[in-house]
């Protein structure tokens, strides 16, 4: 898999973003200025990682998501390219148009740094295939505005269409409001694309991918979405 | 020299020098060097070199005595940051600084720019930051304002943090009366450099460029650093120069734009500019490579319209640096800037006069020799009262019992859980994070494609350093070795921020000159030499001053991370613990939450113990023996016990025989280790004459103490837990 | 030429803060505080000296960039 | 009633979110952008009918909470 991380100004998890990708592919992934208009010929995946592109200023993701680069990746995803989108990326994709939605500040008004839990919805996605089905896996969440919203009728239709991937949920497997820190409308976590290719999420697997670090429990993500090519 | 600065009128130059904060006799030091009146931008020079904060008047003699030399340390104190080797040719390069006044004034930004000027004087040096700590020191809880104090540090030590990408991965936090007026806020940063990639900040080089980096100016905390140095009246309202703000963001692209020009060999000498901004870092930056220096402050990025050249030089704006190039760089240079979108401006050139000469327009405004800036800047060895010993304290009787006293100490403010402060920070940035907080007593940070760590912690206990302030230095240092050790790392050297009030009264001097002595005695002991620090005077208010705090920064590395412990204990193992408690309850948090009592001598610090037992528990710990290990500090044995319950969601029986003197008792030099079998570690104790003891085993979900009775983790850690939630509940 | 770009969360969708402040004002006895909303003021000097034109151009950077039509609606007065 | 609460950077006053803004907009290819700052809108629904009243209170409210005094100013308009 030819994975490629697009640093904005402000990103600052590209370095565990390739660590994680590293992993599963025995190579750093290239890394992509923001101000480049094209993606490096035979790109597989396009990650856009978490951090604070633009300082978080006005709203999370709304200066990056107007870069250069993003028209290539809107491009390369029209042509069913896939977009992997995590915290600040997940923000970009939203404030892009890639996926619907809004992500307003958390509940409780504050930055949220702690682990969470995550309910795995669907397992046939290019990002979750090597998960069990029902998956609860654990991993961190580091941001202020993660409270994912959407209207009745767009929450309706990611649902209808089996969109919502990933939910807030207790070590057991409950989906609660308690487990709910930042408020997401219906513990929303994740969520993909029509073509299921584009995946964006707050929390951050790409921490847990080291035995020695937080353990392994976000390693499935990464082998899942490596596997999509791993033939290739 | 043709041209002389316009001096001011003398005796409005003479008032001036007083509201600027110099003492008559300074004064009158600064026409003798100059041989004639001030302009206002050389008085403004004067008064921010010589005061407090920048000079260290009060405290040169004091910190001269500290050690600071060590095979493997490479820069001590002088340079931006301390330098020490730490294997495979890496370097770690790490300083503490207060913004304990700003923080009070504004808590969000004084603490915000605290963490951002801390992270640039690592970054100066040629390292990237990998972890930030914090080490803070609030009033009661319930005193006029706190809670916004508290709300605003913490949201401002986040809020820049986790936007620069740096995780923070420790520190400390105590609240006590002394801080109502004046909290505490001591930022910490540690960096990884190559070794011989080290950014020094001594210009070279006549002709060479002086090159601006950075943010623009604007009229952001003129005489900052001299109000730093001054005690806080109750008219410190009106005082208030313009609030610096920080922007993490610029903060951020200046690291990355300065790690790629580090990456050149384009920089002569770089320096941060920190408190007294251009004028500290061009004297310092010229004044340490012996050469003169000329700016041309039209050159100066400017935000603000009108500004002067006193207002430039004396500006505090922050996310700023100064660099020397070498001659035909600059292009490259400027290139790599323009592509971070930062200010790049060349604003003068480096001379052979050994002046700084600063000029506006054509306009001379300055014009000093360095030499004697430097070498007559006021030196004051002023006196001191030894502090009085306290009686030791005699028997105590125990009012509650042992379980009922556990559950207050640990939801007490001292001893409570500092979730609520964690949790708003990102700690695991980096993806190098092997401990975070609450897991272990030193943060573990693995070097990026490196097995090696770093482990790092804060510490202080004041309450003991008010009672004895040398036995309470020697207890900071060692409380930062043994928390260093109970990971399993080997202690290296320590950042040390001395944070104490007004130094012309007798006993605050005595305090400071005590602290210096116990710290030195205790680093010279543990083979942990003092490589960088900061001095914060005058915290006071009212003309009452602070518990005397000098709070120790302690970094320490691990071959392996696979190496690292926490506190956590799998069931069924034995718990063993190092060291000899004779039960000294004096100055005990035990004391004071449960008897109402703050008295008697604290803990004697015996500093062939601590090494002789903490030698031993880290060789146990690198041979593969302990699960899990915690340093026995603030609540003695029995707390020590349950956080480690509480950290593993495991019980423990315990068995050994004691009084609440036993269990609560704060004598040092002690461990708790959970180890899968207790003999070979007491036969090797033994062997060593050490003294160790088998106290009870993990086991269950209950803490069960020696007299039969039980309390659940659950219940504890809903109380361990609940505190800082409640107290912050409607604190913003 | 000023623009000020008034940016206000759309009715309808949750405003965490304005609940936040709406609860903190009460909390601090202010009485008689109904619906709190929260947006952003930003204020914009444009080298555009035709009103006209600067209300254009301002609307075009708000569309664009200054608010998120899908959670929020603006404003733009010139003066 | 409703007041309206603006709340600004003091001048002199960094404003690091008005900065990025204008830096983004001239990226983007708006010419002639000037200085741009950014501050926050309060709109508060008031059960008061008294406009003085209201307008008093909305200030008492801005300094005692809505606004930091140490680095904002604030205005405040009753309709
Ligand atoms: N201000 C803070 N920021 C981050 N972590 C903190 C802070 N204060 C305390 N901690 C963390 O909480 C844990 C307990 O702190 P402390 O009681 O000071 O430990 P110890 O007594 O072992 O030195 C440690 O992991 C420490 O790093
Ligand atoms: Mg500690």
């Amino acid at each position: 898999m030819k994975a490629g991380i697009i640093l904005f100004p402000g990103t600052n998890r590209e370095r565990d973003m390739g660590l994680a990708l590293a992993r599963v592919t025995g190579a750093k992934p290239a890394i992509i200025w923001h101000g480049e208009s094209e993606l490096p010929a035979g790109t597989d995946l396009v990650v856009l990682p978490g951090g604070f592109s633009y300082g978080d200023y006005l709203r999370c993701g709304a200066m990056a998501a107007q870069s250069p680069i993003m028209r290539a990746v809107a491009a390369f995803a029209a042509r069913g390219g896939h977009v992997l989108g995590v915290c600040n990326g997940f923000q970009i994709l939203i404030e892009a148009g890639l996926l619907p939605g809004a992500l307003l500040k958390n509940a409780s008004l504050r930055f949220l740094s702690m682990d969470c839990h995550l309910k795995v919805e669907r397992t046939d996605t290019p990002y979750t295939s090597h998960f069990q089905p029902g998956a609860v896996f654990r991993s961190t969440m580091a941001h202020g505005d993660g409270n994912y919203f959407a209207s009745p009728e767009t929450l309706d239709t990611l649902e209808g269409e089996g969109r919502v991937v990933l939910r807030y949920c207790t070590p057991e497997g409950a989906v609660t409001p308690d487990a709910n820190r930042n408020g997401s409308s219906r513990s929303i976590a994740g969520i993909v694309s029509e073509n299921r290719r584009i995946l964006g999420l707050m929390p951050h697997p790409e921490n847990q991918v080291d035995p020695l670090i937080d353990g392994t429990d976000g390693l499935p993500m990464f082998e899942s979405i490596s596997a999509c090519f791993a033939t290739a | 020299m043709t041209d002389l600065p316009t001096p001011l009128e003398a005796a409005r130059a003479k008032q001036l020098s007083a509201e600027f904060g110099l003492k008559g006799d300074e004064y009158d030091r600064v026409l003798t060097i100059l041989g004639r009146t001030p302009s206002l931008t050389e008085l403004g020079i004067f008064s921010v070199m010589w005061s407090e904060h920048c000079s260290y008047k009060s405290s040169r003699f004091w910190l001269k005595q500290l050690p600071t030399t060590a095979p493997w340390v490479i820069h001590g104190p002088g340079e931006n940051a301390g330098v020490i080797a730490i294997g495979d040719g890496l370097a770690a390069v790490f300083k503490m600084e207060s913004h304990n006044h700003p923080s009070f004034i504004e808590p969000y930004q004084g603490a915000a720019t605290g963490v951002g000027g801390i992270l640039r004087d690592v970054f100066t040096m040629g390292a990237r930051p990998i972890a930030n700590l914090n080490a803070l020191r609030f009033g009661a809880p319930d005193a006029p304002r706190m809670k916004r104090v508290i709300d605003g540090v913490v949201r401002g030590i986040g809020g820049y943090g986790n936007c620069v990408g740096v995780p923070t991965v420790g520190g400390e936090v105590n609240f006590h009366p002394r801080y109502n007026g004046n909290p505490l806020v001591n930022a910490m940063t540690v960096g990884i450099a190559q070794a011989d990639r080290i950014f020094l900040s001594a210009a070279a080089g006549v002709g060479n460029a002086v090159v601006y980096l950075g943010s623009k100016t604007g009229r952001d905390g003129i005489h900052g650093a001299t109000m730093a140095s001054t005690e806080f009246a109750a008219d410190s309202e009106d005082k208030r120069p313009t609030v610096q703000v920080g922007d993490p963001f610029a903060e951020k692209l200046l690291i990355e734009a300065c790690m790629e020009l580090m990456a050149t060999d384009a920089i002569v000498a770089i320096q941060d500019m920190g408190a007294a901004g251009l004028t500290s870092s061009s004297v310092e930056m010229a004044g340490k490579g012996g050469v003169g220096i000329e700016l041309n402050m039209e050159n100066v990025p400017q935000r603000e319209t009108g500004m002067t050249a006193y207002e430039m030089m004396l500006s505090e704006s922050q996310e700023r640096m100064l660099m020397i190039l070498k001659p035909g760089r600059e292009a490259m240079a400027e290139a790599i800037f323009r592509k971070w979108e930062l200010d790049f401006a060349i604003i003068g050139h480096l001379t052979d006069t050994g002046r700084i000469v600063i000029r506006h327009h054509g306009v001379v405004e300055a014009d000093i020799e360095l030499a004697p800036l430097e070498s007559q800047a006021p030196l004051y060895q002023r006196p001191w009262v030894p502090t009085p010993k306290l009686p030791v304290l005699g028997a105590v009787p125990d009012p509650v019992g042992l379980k009922a006293a556990l559950l207050t100490l640990v939801a007490c403010p001292d001893l409570c859980s500092r979730r609520w402060i964690w949790d708003q920070y990102d700690s695991m940035v980096g993806g190098q994070t092997a401990k975070r907080p609450g897991a272990a007593d030193a943060a573990v940070v693995r070097v990026e494609d490196h097995k090696r760590a770093l482990a790092m912690t804060t510490d202080c206990t004041p309450r003991y350093c008010l009672a004895d302030p040398e036995e309470g230095g020697k207890q900071a240092v060692a409380e930062a070795w043994r928390n260093i050790t109970a990971v399993g790392a080997l202690p290296l050297a320590i950042t040390d921020n001395m944070n104490f009030g007004n130094p012309e009264k007798p006993e605050i001097m005595g305090q400071f000159a005590g602290a210096v002595m116990g710290i030195g005695a205790a680093c010279r002991a543990l083979d942990f030499p003092v490589v960088s620090g900061n001095v914060s005077l005058y915290n006071e208010t009212e003309g009452r001053g602070i518990l005397p705090t000098p709070a120790i920064g302690g970094v320490g590395v691990l071959e392996d991370v696979a190496q690292a412990i926490g506190l956590a204990m799998p069931a069924g193992h034995d718990l063993v613990l190092v060291g000899a408690t004779q039960g000294w309850l004096g100055q005990s948090l035990w004391l004071r939450e449960i008897a109402g009592r703050e008295e008697g001598a604290p803990p004697p610090v015996d500093l062939v113990a601590e090494r002789r037992n903490g030698d031993f528990v880290r060789a146990q710990i690198l041979s593969g023996a302990v699960a899990a290990c915690h340093d026995c500090s603030d609540g003695g044995l029995l707390v020590a016990v349950a956080e480690m319950a509480m950290a593993s969601g495991i019980g423990a029986v315990l068995e050994a025989k004691g009084d609440h003197a036993f269990w609560y008792g704060e004598d040092q030099a002690r461990y708790v280790l959970a180890v899968p079998a207790a003999a070979p570690v007491l036969a090797a104790a033994a062997a060593a004459g050490i003294p160790a003891t088998r106290i009870g085993h993990s086991r269950g979900g209950d803490l069960v103490l020696p007299n039969g009775d039980a309390i659940s983790i659950l219940t504890l850690a809903a109380a361990h837990e609940a505190t800082l939630p409640a107290l912050m509940r409607d604190g913003a | 030429m000023k623009a000020y770009v008034t940016v206000m969360p759309k009715n309808g969708v949750l405003d965490p803060q304005g609940k936040a402040i709406g609860h903190a004002l009460t909390g601090h006895g202010f009485a008689g505080i109904g619906e709190v909303r929260v947006g952003k003021l930003i204020e914009l000097e444009l080298a555009e000296t035709d009103p006209a034109k600067a209300q254009a151009a301002a609307e075009d950077m708000a569309r664009k960039l200054l608010a998120n039509m899908v959670i929020e609606s603006f404003k733009v007065e010139v003066r």
